[in-house]
């Protein structure tokens, strides 16, 4: 199995060097082709280590190491890999989703002059991930972490002409950064204490370490999963981060980096089971994001920063779990999510594609009548995030809510607040659907429709998104709670759901009947606003509209606190204290010495008398001195 | 012949080759030739002895000693340990790149300009094997000699202030050492590094670490810095923020921190607030700094500081991660100032207003300068990420606010060194930046290539330097032990 | 004692005529605006040296002195003195007027400090002087002395002088040359 | 019968070998046909320092103890012959430098009358040089005064050489005024020295003062004020250094050369042997004494340089700054600070030398004397005269390209080793200011394009070939060198001088 | 010994030290000048004298023998000097000489 696991994650960076070294002289299919093989070679891996792991379930954490990465003195990192239930479950969704999305990609770049790098930085990212869900200790995970940033960060602004593709590019990566040091932050506690990164050591450690700094580890760790999975008030970077091609945006920002958090959290449970207080933060997070974004949601005009918001919302979803610690109801919400939320944005893509990558869903009105295929992959889509029974999304969502309703007081208020979430959810996704899909084909559609020789889109970009519709359509089948839960248990010896969030068959029940009610509900008003004869006007409430088209002001505020002050800062000190002071106090002295010379000078009047007085002199005074002091 | 006298050839060699060069009327090629070739050699005897090198045993290794005063007792002696040998690595590695960049760009007076580049070397390289003060003091101030014509002579219009600056700045510092090493040198009867006992004297301490300081610089002694990277030619920058800061760092730990044990933990307060101080004035600064050199000029202000928090944080983490973020931030270093002497020949500016959009069309640009700023900027998994985790690491163990504010000058990092590679490679094309500006032609990919070569096998294998720098991978015992 | 012999009157008389010749010759030297006449002063100020020498019974040296002084020295100077023609300048004229004051002080400092000095001194061994026999001082004594004890400075004394000579040669040798315009 | 002392010929071989040759080069002004003067002449007085060097080479194995000789009046030992053997090196390499270089550029209407008195030139020089050899030598203050007012005569007279340049007429006149002024209270600090003592014997002073109780006794205080006063001015040291950047720059360059090295050797050596014989009991006050002369030294001569354009005039305040650390050696009064002295003055003199020549060399071509600013692009036109005047300066400011460095550190430690610190401050202080102007010189060597040249050179960018002078600046530049490495066998030498003296 | 003691000859001298001193600081003809430094020297010569009357050994008189000397080497380099500048038609003042300063 290690095996695999190793041919899982070396085999897209082969991709990646290879298209490198190629070069110029590569020709772009093969380029693509590479990407592609590399990723399907990663995904095939993952299989094996995963049956593997399957056939022999007597113990279920495998670490193997190939060389000592970083060293000093006591303290080793060594360039390992975890083969675990958690990592393989991960391994499968990241290669499997990318191997599909990159095959997407082929056709979605094609054409584009530098799509080699494209090719090229896409497997880099499908490895910076499998980095991440492989890495063998807290190092290395926070290595792969790093890279997906970067990589992120390099797909984001990967059209660079554009300037806004370019800061949000920035953007993104600095909040990553940020991420990043706190999560180093966390860990450097960890080493104080252990001088140690191994998960079993580290988390040891961590039972015995005081409250309040095991607290401030796991802030740490939350701090990283936060920024990365774009949760209040770290989530600013992800609607923009959409400057990316859509691909990148399905695979990235949708399916795999961002969940990156929940793995994160799910990872390192045992430091935040011994920080409730924390994890409740987690939670609680969670739960604000998914209702903030799903507002935002309602407003938004751009296709794709729609679905941003949703998948902001969702992910919120996966941390009230892990936050409560039903892990695996998390981690099944990530399979699933990655499935539908690929798929939704894939869809989006064929339609960007087709229309002249437009994006504003004024301008796609009733593009569905041409594009039919595309109009029921995303329906489908749709539905299962919003969770109509029968769709993934109902099977993975409501174990979620189940799971707080569980809990104390707190628990009720975050399964209030996902209710509330689906009602959202159903209300802005639809209100997606009913502008673009239905009706007669708007003029600017008309116009710039083209079709790909007569079909949607060229085959390598259908057959993914087939593929993923079927997902999304019955990928949720796998596990019903509280029927049959396999996840859960392929999961538990790694991430146990804590007994306090196992659910009931009455809190499933009772989620299970009000969920999708709600999520119907929020479809039903969608339909009666946006619909094809619009029965409700938009109720018109100025302050929230503004509150929410500026994105509850975050942006403003970070510019406002950090960003300005920071350039201020930095200009006063470059004009006030570098240019005035460092930089002149030396040559200042130079002056005042040049000055000293001078004077010196004006002693030497060439007067040869003066050169004698001062011979006679000198001599006086030498001769009183000894006369005095003799 | 023996690894020992390597270490003598080392120095010799190009010092040797300096004078032929400078004595033989040789054709602009042949002088050139010549020199590359004598900087290669250097890097293959480094080579030798890297392979030859014993990391696991204590003391000196490759030593020599011939005495040179003897009623003063101050004698030749040189030799290395771990962290010296890569110092030296990275002095004839970044050397060469340079000496091969002024080949390629085909400098002016040919056999003056090789001459001094050989001779920066030898100096360089003995200042990093020395084990007597004054041979190092000697190899500190030769090391001057070359810079100051070097950048006085191929520099830019402003050379003659920069160079001056340069000099005295530097010099005010290391002469007050020179103050110190008498008085040292003399109390205790002996100037060899290894002999000489340690001293609980505040005063001689503050006077080396005053030369260290200006040298790596810290803040506030880096008035010097901006003008004389800006205005020395490409390839002398890269050297000279690659591998001659590095002399000020080595300095703090071969001598300062080990002969003053003491005045060291009585000082390192003080000294860690002036290495973070560096790493965030440095990173502010080059956050708005007009210029590609400025950005680059200050982030190696930062990096000095990040290295002196990790030195002065006095525990294991904090010493294996200062020697391999010298190497690292050497290599990175001289890689961007070698790029932005590469980007300066195409468009005439390295004014941000003027560039941009350069990865257009520019592959090999774009991919070594994207490549190299992200290793900058300590991505993780970068080996200057590895150094700067075991810094902060390490300074975590002395107090938790050094880890935090290095970590907010990680975030920093991300902020000027990303500012940088849009506004060189993205975005609309800039008004100097012409079509026919070509890609990075194949002479100046031989000698960058390389150095990001060497920077990536590091991130792959930190571990190779920061745990082989020390006897037995315990820095704090080696230091105690004053490295016997 | 109280004796006084006639002889002690004597050489009192003629110090206090010496001294006070020698003083005020020495002032006019410098004070003259006129070199010429301070020329003369200098003849008249080496006389009275003379004598005094003579008092400190050592003839030799006051001959020499008459002799080589009064005689060649001072007879180069008048000529010098001639052929350059003299040119009157008033002493206390030209400079800064604090170098005037500033040489007062030097030269006054210089005297009071030799005066304190040998004052001091004469409260000890100076005011008695040993008797020394009449040989003290004659010529053939001394050149006894310039053959055995002080050989070399004799030899020395003439390459000096020939040194000079040379000197004197070359720069005042008269050639005639077409001056050229500064240099330095 | 007069019983004549027994003469040690030997012990003053180098003073008769000079003398002679001084002789020989004299008559030839007047034996030998103009056109064969100056080849004859200057090669008698090569052979005459070249034979100097041998016999005091010889003299420095031959008397391993000191004695004096001659009626004890001369001092037969290694201190005496180190010297001796410098000076003629000096003497050497100014010759070469002189046979091209006197007269001065500019300073003859028809090149016809150039060689007019190139030979009691250069019978000057051997004189000068003999007088010297001899001052460091003597052993009573008759003989040291003598001896003084002989090599000073020679100078004065050299100075003057080129007298159609109202500068070389200046310089002759300041010198020999203040010359003489300075000789002058030498001669009364040591009448009072011999009235308190009533010795005029180094030695005999001491074993007087000791007999006596003299120590602190006032005649003899102010007789040693007045001797220093005399002393420093010889040394060319501030208070009393005023005439020296005049009569440097005013001199025939390679006088100023000559000068410039040679001179300091003999006062130096001179003054080192003087004050611990003859004053070791007031060993407290010459110390401090010289210790704030040093310090004033280093202040103005390198203030004062600071903002000089004329080069010529530059290196003499150099020179002076040069005086102030070669006097730490000498203030601490230790068989270490003397030894330190010693040494620095070979390399010091080397470098000093050198420059000078090497502006010799600059000023012929360009006609004019040499400023910063036509000194543009002279580094890349003569490129050996260049790298040489580039570590010449920079052996001067200290930097490890030359002896200089070394002798610095020497200084410094004696100074330290005597318990002052606070000089060794004041010595890194003075030096880094020196670097301004040290550093200015190869700047304007280097870094300038000889475009911005004000003046053309006169001989047509090609300048003559100069096979002498480099050969002198070559031999310079291998000392200035040389002694980096070759520290060991140097002290060595230094050290057993020392040793003839009594600390 | 007759008359005055020696203290008193050597106040002579120094008045002579002095004067000359004074001269030389103040006169601006260089014949003056070169006057006064004779006048210097013989003060040195009387106080030489006057000790070697002290001391009673012949050291001092051989000394102002050669001081002599040297007072004429001088005076005959210095009018060499006082020749060859009124040769140059240049004015006999020290002060004029000041080409050289700074």
């Amino acid at each position: 199995m290690i095996a695999g696991a190793w041919l899982c994650l070396w085999a897209p960076l082969a991709g990646t060097v290879l298209i490198l070294l190629g070069g110029t002289r590569m020709p772009r299919k093969v380029a693509a082709w590479v990407a592609t093989t590399s990723v399907f070679v990663a995904f095939a891996g993952a299989l094996w280590s995963f049956f593997a792991l399957h056939a022999n379930a007597d113990h279920h954490s495998h670490y193997s190491a190939l060389w000592t990465w970083l060293a000093a003195g006591k303290f080793t990192v060594p360039f390992e890999i975890v083969v675990d239930p958690l990592s393989t479950f991960m391994m499968l969704i990241v290669s499997g989703v990318g191997g599909l999305i990159v095959l997407y990609s082929i056709g979605y770049m094609d054409g584009d002059d530098e799509e080699r790098r494209y090719f090229a930085y896409i497997a880099f990212f499908v490895f910076s991930m499998l980095l991440l869900v492989e890495g063998g200790n807290m190092l290395l995970l926070l290595v792969g972490w790093g890279l997906v940033g970067l990589s992120s960060y390099l797909l984001i602004g990967f059209w660079h002409e554009r300037p806004s593709a370019v800061a949000a590019a920035k953007k993104a990566f600095i909040m990553n950064a940020f991420g990043d040091a706190t999560f180093a932050l966390a860990l450097f506690v960890l080493i104080a204490h252990s001088n140690s990164l191994e998960f079993a050591t580290s988390f040891a450690t961590a039972s015995h370490l005081s409250q309040s700094t095991v607290d401030l580890v796991a802030l740490g760790l939350l701090g990283g999963a936060a920024a990365k999975s774009a949760q209040v008030p770290l989530h600013t970077w992800l609607p923009d981060a959409m400057e990316g091609p859509t691909p990148v945006s399905a695979l990235i920002h949708a399916a795999t980096m961002v969940t990156a958090g929940v793995y994160l959290i799910a990872r390192t449970h045992p430091i935040f089971e011994d920080a409730p207080t924390i994890a409740l933060v987690a939670a609680g997070l969670g739960a604000i994001t998914l209702l903030m974004a799903g507002m935002i949601a309602l407003v938004q005009t751009d296709i794709k920063r729609v679905i941003a918001y949703s998948t902001m919302s969702q992910i919120g979803y996966m941390f009230m779990a892990a936050g409560v610690g039903a892990f695996s109801n998390g981690m099944f919400h990530l399979m699933t999510h990655a499935f539908f939320k690929a798929l939704l944005f894939m869809a989006a893509g064929l339609v960007i594609h087709a229309v002249a990558d437009e994006q504003d869903i004024r301008k796609l009105r009733g593009v569905g009548a041409l594009m039919p295929f595309t109009k029921w992959a995303f329906l489908i889509g749709a539905a299962a995030l919003v969770g109509i029974p029968a769709f993934s999304g109902f099977f993975s969502k409501d174990p979620i809510l189940a799971a707080d309703l569980h809990d104390h007081w707190y628990g009720v208020v975050f399964w209030a607040c996902g209710l509330v979430g689906t009602f959202l959810t159903g209300l802005y996704t639809f209100r997606l659907y009913f502008i673009v899909f239905p009706g007669e084909p708007s003029p600017f559609v008309r116009e710039h429709y083209h079709s790909h020789h007569g079909r949607e889109g060229s085959w390598t970009m259908l057959v993914p998104v087939g593929v993923l519709t079927v997902l999304a359509a019955v990928a949720g089948w796998i596990q019903f709670q509280p029927f049959w839960e396999p996840i859960t248990h392929w999961l538990s010896p790694v991430i146990p759901t804590e007994p306090a969030a196992e659910a009931t068959n009455w809190d499933d029940a009772i989620t299970s009947v009000i969920a999708p009610i709600l999520g119907i509900a929020g479809i039903v008003v969608a339909w009666l606003i946006y619909g094809a004869r619009q029965r409700l006007a938009v109720p018109r409430i100025a302050w929230l509209q503004r509150l929410l088209e500026h994105k509850f002001y975050f942006d403003e505020a970070y510019d406002l606190v950090f960003y300005k002050p920071a350039v201020a800062t930095a200009t006063l000190w470059r004009r006030d204290f570098e240019e005035p002071v460092v930089l002149t106090t030396g040559s200042d002295l130079g002056e005042g010495t040049l000055e000293l010379g001078n004077a010196t000078r004006r002693m030497q009047n060439g007067l040869l008398r003066t050169y004698v007085f001062f011979l006679g002199a000198g001599m006086a005074v030498l001769a009183v001195v000894f006369l005095a002091v003799r | 012949m023996n690894a020992s006298d390597l270490t003598t050839v080392l120095i010799c060699l190009p010092l040797g080759a300096a004078l032929l060069i400078w004595l033989l009327p040789l054709s602009r090629f042949a002088t050139g030739s010549l020199a590359v070739l004598v900087s290669l050699v250097e890097v293959a005897l480094w080579i030798e002895q890297a392979v030859r090198f014993d990391y696991g045993a204590r003391g000196l290794q490759n030593a020599q000693q011939t005495a040179w005063i003897k009623d003063l007792h101050v004698s030749y002696h040189v030799g290395e340990y771990g962290f010296s040998l890569f110092l030296v690595g990275l002095t004839v590695v970044a050397m060469a790149a340079a000496v091969g960049y002024g080949f390629w760009v085909g400098r002016d007076r040919p056999r003056a300009y090789f001459g001094l580049m050989l001779f920066l070397t030898g100096a360089t390289v003995g200042v990093f094997v020395a084990q007597d003060l004054l041979l190092f003091y000697a190899f500190f101030e030769a090391m001057l000699i070359p810079l100051y014509v070097l950048i006085g002579v191929w520099g830019g219009p402003g050379r003659i202030g920069a160079t001056l600056k340069l000099l005295l700045y530097t010099m005010s510092g290391s002469l007050v050492m020179l103050a110190a090493i008498v008085v040292f040198g003399l109390k205790y009867g002996t100037f060899d590094l290894i002999a000489s006992p340690t001293s609980p004297s505040r005063w001689l301490f503050l006077g080396f670490m005053l030369a260290f300081l200006i040298k790596a610089p810290l803040f506030p002694f880096h008035g010097w810095l901006p003008d004389s990277y800006r205005e020395a030619p490409a390839e002398v920058t890269a050297v000279l923020s690659g591998v001659i800061a590095k002399a000020g760092t080595y300095g703090m730990l071969r001598i300062a921190i080990t002969k003053f044990p003491e005045p060291t933990s009585f000082y390192r307060t003080a000294i860690m607030a002036l290495g973070a101080a560096s790493l965030v004035y440095g990173s502010m600064l080059a956050f708005r700094q007009p210029g590609f050199r400025g950005v680059v000029a200050y982030s190696s202000m930062a990096a000095s500081g990040l290295i002196a928090l990790g030195l002065f944080s006095g525990t294991n983490l904090g010493y294996d991660g200062a020697v391999l973020q010298m190497v690292a931030h050497g290599l990175v270093s001289a890689a961007l100032f070698l790029l932005a002497g590469a980007v300066e020949r195409r468009t005439t500016t390295g004014e941000f207003a003027y560039l941009g959009g350069m990865a257009r069309g520019r592959p090999a640009l774009a991919t070594l300068l994207m490549v190299t700023g992200v290793i900058a900027l300590a991505v993780p998994g970068s080996a200057s990420f590895a150094g700067e985790f075991l810094i902060l690491a390490g300074s975590y163990q002395r107090a938790w606010w050094w880890a935090v504010i290095g970590a907010s000058g990680v975030v920093l990092a991300a902020m000027y060194m990303l500012r940088l590679i849009s506004a060189v490679l993205h975005e609309a094309r800039g008004s100097l930046v012409r079509d026919e500006a070509m890609d990075l032609r194949p002479g100046e990919l031989s000698l960058i290539v390389p150095l990001v070569g060497v920077l990536l096998a590091l991130s792959f294998w930190p571990a190779g330097i920061s745990s082989h720098s020390f006897a037995g991978d315990n820095p704090t015992k080696a230091v105690r032990e004053q490295f016997r | 004692m109280l004796a006084i012999t006639a002889g002690g009157v004597v050489v009192w008389i003629v110090w206090v005529a010496a001294g006070f010749a020698c003083l005020a010759s020495g002032v006019a030297v410098v004070s003259f605006t006129n070199p010429f006449f301070s020329a003369l002063a200098l003849i008249g100020n080496l006389a009275s040296l003379a004598v005094l020498y003579l008092l400190l019974s050592a003839e030799f040296v006051a001959a020499a002195q008459v002799l080589v002084y009064a005689g060649a020295v001072m007879v180069m100077f008048l000529f010098v003195i001639a052929y350059v023609g003299p040119r009157r300048e008033p002493p206390w004229a030209g400079g800064p007027s604090w170098q005037t004051l500033g040489a007062v002080l030097a030269a006054g400092a210089i005297f009071v400090e030799i005066v304190v000095v040998i004052g001091l001194k004469a409260g000890g061994r100076l005011e008695k002087s040993p008797d020394v026999g009449s040989v003290f001082g004659s010529p053939g004594w001394i050149g006894r002395l310039f053959l055995t004890d002080h050989l070399l400075a004799f030899e020395i004394t003439s390459i000096v002088l020939l040194v000079a000579a040379v000197g004197g040669v070359i720069l005042g040798s008269h050639t005639r040359r077409a001056v050229r315009g500064e240099m330095g | 019968m007069i019983p004549t002392p027994h003469v040690d010929w030997f012990a003053i071989s180098t003073i008769l070998v000079l003398l002679g040759a001084s002789f020989v080069a004299l008559l030839s002004a007047v034996l030998v046909p103009r056109s064969w003067r100056r080849p004859f002449a200057s090669s008698v007085a090569a052979l005459g320092f070249a034979g100097g060097i041998v016999t005091s080479i010889w003299l420095y194995v031959d008397s391993p103890d000191g004695q004096r000789v001659i009626a004890s009046s001369f001092y037969r030992d290694r201190w005496t012959a180190l010297a001796q053997i410098a000076l003629c090196a000096v003497g050497l390499v100014a010759t070469l430098v002189s046979v091209e270089h006197i007269p001065g550029p500019g300073s003859l209407s028809d090149p016809a009358r150039r060689d007019d008195h190139i030979a009691e030139f250069f019978a000057l020089l051997l004189a000068a040089t003999s007088g010297m050899a001899f001052l460091v030598g003597a052993a009573n203050l008759m003989t040291l005064f003598l001896s003084l007012e002989w090599f000073s005569i020679s100078l004065y007279i050299m100075c003057a050489i080129d007298y159609d340049l109202e500068g070389s007429l200046e310089a002759g006149l300041k010198y020999l005024i203040i010359g003489s002024f300075g000789s002058a209270s030498l001669l009364f600090g040591s009448a009072l020295v011999y009235g308190a003592t009533n010795r005029i014997d180094y030695a005999g002073i001491a074993q007087q003062v000791d007999k006596l109780g003299l120590s602190h006794d006032v005649l003899l205080v102010l007789g040693l004020a007045m001797i220093i006063a005399g002393l420093g001015f010889k040394a060319s040291a501030a208070p009393f250094h005023m005439w020296t950047p005049d009569v440097y720059e005013g001199a025939p360059t390679p006088v100023t050369a000559f000068m410039a090295s040679a001179t300091k050797i003999a006062a130096l050596f001179l003054a080192v042997r003087v004050l611990n014989t003859a004053f070791p009991q007031e060993r407290y006050l010459w110390t401090w004494a010289f210790a704030g002369i040093a310090v004033a030294s280093l202040a103005i001569g390198n203030l004062a340089a600071l903002t000089q354009r004329n080069v010529k005039r530059m290196l003499a305040y150099s020179s002076v700054a040069q005086a102030g650390f070669l006097l730490i050696g000498l203030s601490t009064g230790t068989p270490l600070g003397a030894r330190g002295m010693a040494f620095y003055l070979l390399a010091y003199s080397a470098a000093a030398f050198g420059s000078f020549a090497v502006l010799a060399a600059r000023e012929r071509e360009l006609g004019e004397p040499v400023t910063l600013d036509n000194l543009a692009g002279f580094g890349w036109e003569r490129p050996f005269l260049g790298l040489a005047m580039w570590l010449f300066v920079f052996s001067f400011a200290g930097l490890p390209v030359g002896g200089g460095f070394v002798g610095k550190f020497y200084v410094f430690s004696a100074a330290y080793e005597h318990g002052w610190t606070w000089l060794v401050i004041v010595g890194v202080a003075a030096t880094l200011v020196s670097l301004y102007y040290y550093l200015a010189i190869v700047r304007a060597m280097y870094m300038r394009q000889s475009q911005e040249l004000r003046v053309a050179p006169v001989s047509g960018g090609s300048p003559p070939p100069e096979r002498l002078l480099n050969a002198a600046v070559g031999a310079a530049l291998v000392v200035s060198v040389g002694t980096l490495f070759a520290v060991e066998p140097l002290i060595t030498l230094a050290r057993h001088a020392a040793a003839a003296l009594p600390f | 010994m007759l008359g005055p003691g020696v203290a008193w000859y050597l106040g002579i001298a120094a008045f002579l030290f002095a004067t000359g001193a004074f001269g030389v600081l103040i006169r601006r003809n260089p014949l003056i000048v070169l006057l006064s430094l004779e006048i210097m020297l013989n003060g040195a010569n009387l106080a030489l004298i006057a000790f070697s009357r002290h001391a009673a050994n012949g050291a001092g008189q051989i000394f102002a023998l050669g001081v002599m000397a040297v007072a004429a080497a001088e005076v005959c380099v210095g009018l060499g000097l006082v020749v060859a500048i009124n040769r140059r038609r240049l004015a006999l003042d020290v002060d004029e000489f000041s080409e050289l300063r700074g």
